[in-house]
């Protein structure tokens, strides 16, 4: 139609997209979809770290963790927000994520088993996230765009700090570098599956990289996080759990074994270490907190009421 | 009880407040009732967990026998703190949670009211950084019991009961001993049976506006401030909070 | 893997399973839903203290470092663990304890059978202490299963819930590795994976009478008794578990 | 009355009562209540034992640990069964305990803050314990008192567990030895105050004494304990909190400080450290296992009618 050609003309002419111009049900259900599974892997994100916030070793870390928490719960607001200017609710799209419509990383269905661990979701799991999210700061519609600049920028911050808290453990004890070895062992391969399936395999990929709600494939990605990861597990003296990883002088880039991809196909269907744990958190959290939702609403309603009658 | 050791001892009771409370503030990690909250929690926890790198950093000091914060943190036993009770007691529901922030606000904030005029100038200067934050803790939990105390009917009982079974952890913060004792007449801190009066009539007015009852009964657990008898949570707590650092002492973090 | 790491490992499975199991069990003190269960779950908790005490005692002597059934007990941590990850699950509810209880007892029972025959005496020679226990277990656990899931519409929901929440715990008991293998050889302990069918059929039979169904799923969620990846909750247990004896290395008790 | 008066007689000749016997009413109610009270105690005194099931220092005490508790439960059992051949059923009392019309002993609102506070509540709580009921084994309810013979039987046995396992602790390292004294420190005064108020403030005592259902006087009693408890206490070491403790020629007891009988009625009331968590323990797994008894009485009826119908 007319319209989406001077829609797609407008994204191609690097124009942003905003909440009351007109566009295709698929581009607003794409980023509805998009957008939450973002807002959600921010929320679940905070379980595997809330797995250790109560561990920490020192007070500094442990106030680093908790204002990296703090954080992803504000990333989470941030996109709630930008996917309401789309005309879903908040609490829609949240009980999507509770009922399973919608999904979250599935990095997030992997436990966090140690310490180093916490440095290595900082460090790999922000890392890949970093990488997917960094060329979304250019996407087409505007409020998402305006979202991920702030995101990209306190993430960043992040990956530092992970980064710091795991070379911290590989510069340690032998236990401590143990740690950050096992937890690198455990988290380099769901870091690889983190861009998606291989191209290839990947649905979606074709029409939102018109619409730039994706701009790169999921393998060009891929390639770049090995690329920048792999010598920093060597200046940490940790070794990449890849017997077949190694520099490629032609290509100038690494060659890497994929990740197991009935792994990840069976992590999304549901059968990850966490998934059940993951959702039955949030939806414990959700429950429980039903009563505070209320009763906030209904004072707030109290006070309206009142400030109505006053005038 | 030399000076330094009431003025240590006072420098655990503050830090060990911070501590204990914010570790258990930092239990909502990620299961909150609503995002803002998650957010608040999050920032109460780690303005707590700031506030206790102040005062046990300083009391090491005092101490003078090169323990630093995180070792007082992580390396004493239970009968060594020297927290209120009511900081380590469950976070329960979200309304324990929120009315024990409150009830522990509204004494902070008198509390370190005072110490800004303290003798003592470290102390006056950890004060001075902790008072905004206590500012708006305070403003931020009362806020929020007064909504959910005058909320639903549900709200409502549930923080009347988060109010009842708390209450009886609210008399021990004026409690005085020895070591209050030795603070005053330094100037250092104030006498905390002095502040009952002022702290009463805060609540009443909060817990007026949330609806709700105070209890009459006044009867006082205690045991926390000066280590006698804590409640066996502090015990559970403390196995998780001091894991890492206890099975690995030799770690460098 | 020389014969010796791989029936240390062997021994530490049974012995973790026993331990594990055991101090989940334990958590139950005090708050069964009837005296009666009070008793039963103490008792069982008692039953595999005793089995741990044999499985990691024979363990440390094959290990050779000195290491006796406390030490292996209480100054290992998560990593180090080897039993399966259904032993490690929490508690959940009472329906979710005894549901993990039978789901476990059908093994155990099975896998401590063949162990009678072991070539290994000391092995045979546990097996035998333990196997009356076991077999006791099951009697009880499948019972209770069927009561409850043969009682009332909530008590039927309620263990049909357990049920789907452990069944991808059961698949690790019947995975075998080089661990396994070296056991089949030695003719020290069966092959896991040739014990599937005859724990299907206790379990499908136990489980009918319970009204229950049987999850069409059959993904099976591993790393526990090879150590490679535990649940988040293994660590938590170890937290209250070996507090003491992290805290009081030197203790004598 | 006659009846009141045959029935005097029969226990002065040392008869024992039986269930079907006839009975004056207060009897009756007096026994149910310290038959109640005693089976209460038995369960709510293992959750202070509960809290170090899961941290006990070795296999060998979890083990122990373990049987006691067991064994507490099943006195609860033996009493309960022993209360209800008086007309009252388990579950009648059981609420009873849980709504606060019936008591158990207070010792039991006192914290578990230490490993060796097992070992003192085994020695001191147990210890007194004993000293109360082994006079029960005459008392003149039948199978009250063939409960009594059991239950003291297996509660020396923990005594002397209890006394072991603080004898460790006071022949251990420093920071162990510290544990029994604070152990002792804490449970000291609260044990005293098991054998009730002084003489001079006791009620109930002349009537329950004419009956049978208690022997000795609270005072004797205490006295008694301090007499056995005091050589204990200096054979580990361990230094009793009392300034005023000290050895009398005389009377040929010791002469001891009264414990802060305000205390004890504060703690009776209602407002002893644990009073509020023990029954809201209690309380949480009555009704968390209702679904439970209730699973399995209906099973129970289920399979009684299938039996009728069969036959």
């Amino acid at each position: 139609s007319d319209l989406e050609r001077q829609f797609q003309a407008r994204i191609d002419a690097g124009e942003k997209i905003e909440p009351k111009d007109w566009m295709p049900e698929d581009y607003r259900a794409t980023l509805i979809r998009q957008m939450g599974q973002h807002a959600h892997s921010e929320i679940v994100g905070t379980l595997p770290e809330g797995n250790w916030v109560t561990r920490a070793p020192t007070l500094e870390r442990k106030a680093i963790l908790l204002a990296k928490v703090q954080d992803e719960a504000g990333h989470g607001l941030y996109l709630y927000c930008a996917a309401e200017t789309l005309g879903v609710t908040r609490d829609e799209i949240t009980e999507m994520l509770l009922d399973g419509r919608m999904k979250y990383s599935s990095i997030f269905n992997y436990p966090s088993l140690n310490w180093a661990d916490i440095g290595a979701i900082g460090w790999l799991v922000d890392g890949a996230a970093i990488m997917n999210q960094v060329p979304l700061q250019r996407t087409s519609y505007g409020p998402y765009s305006r979202a991920m600049v702030r995101i990209c920028k306190e993430e960043s911050f992040h990956q530092r700090q992970g980064y710091d808290a795991i070379r911290a453990c590989a510069e340690g004890t032998d236990a401590q570098k143990k740690m950050a070895q096992d937890a690198l062992n455990r988290f380099w391969y769901p870091s690889l599956m983190m861009f998606g399936p291989p191209d290839s395999d990947s649905v979606h990929s074709a029409q939102s990289m018109a619409w730039k709600i994706k701009i790169n494939t999921n393998d060009e990605l891929r390639q770049k996080f090995v690329d920048q990861t792999v010598p920093q597990a060597e200046y940490l003296g940790l070794t990449v759990p890849d017997e077949n990883l190694k520099w490629n002088d032609e290509t100038g880039q690494y060659d890497f074994s994929q990740p197991d991809w009935g792994e990840f196909f069976d992590v999304v269907k549901g059968n990850g270490p966490c998934n059940v744990d993951r959702l039955a958190d949030r939806n414990k959290a959700w429950d429980d907190g039903a009563w505070v939702r209320d009763g906030m609403m209904a004072h707030a309603r109290k006070k309206a009421a009142a400030k109505i009658a006053a005038e | 009880m030399t000076q330094q050791e009431a003025l240590f001892q006072f420098l655990l009771r503050m830090g060990d407040n911070t501590l204990i409370l914010g570790h258990r503030t930092s239990e909502w990690c990620g299961v909150a009732p609503v995002l803002e909250e998650d957010i608040a929690l999050a920032n109460t926890a780690l303005d707590f967990i700031g506030q206790t790198q102040f005062w046990l950093g300083y009391a090491g000091e005092v101490e003078g026998k090169g323990q630093d914060a995180d070792r007082l943190a992580f390396h004493r036993d239970a009968w060594d703190f020297r927290n209120l009770l009511l900081c380590e007691m469950p976070i329960g529901d979200f309304g324990q949670t929120i009315m024990r922030q409150f009830l522990f606000d509204a004494w902070h904030s008198i509390y370190i009211a005072r110490l800004l005029k303290s003798s003592d100038p470290r102390v006056a200067e950890i004060a001075e950084k902790a008072s905004k934050e206590v500012a708006y803790h305070l403003e931020r939990s009362a806020d929020t019991v007064v909504a959910l105390g005058d909320g639903t009917e549900e709200s409502h009982s549930r923080m009347q009961k988060a109010l009842d079974y708390l209450y009886p952890y609210v008399g021990e913060m004026f409690l005085a001993d020895d070591v209050d004792a030795a603070m005053v007449s330094a100037g250092i801190a104030p006498d905390p049976a002095a502040l009952r009066d002022e702290y009463d009539a805060l609540v009443q007015k909060v817990l007026d506006e949330a609806t709700l009852t105070v209890p009459g009964n006044r009867f006082a657990q205690k045991g926390g401030k000066n280590g006698a008898m804590h409640t066996e949570h502090l015990g559970h707590l403390l196995c998780s909070m001091q894991w890492l650092q206890r099975v690995y002492p030799d770690g460098n973090w």
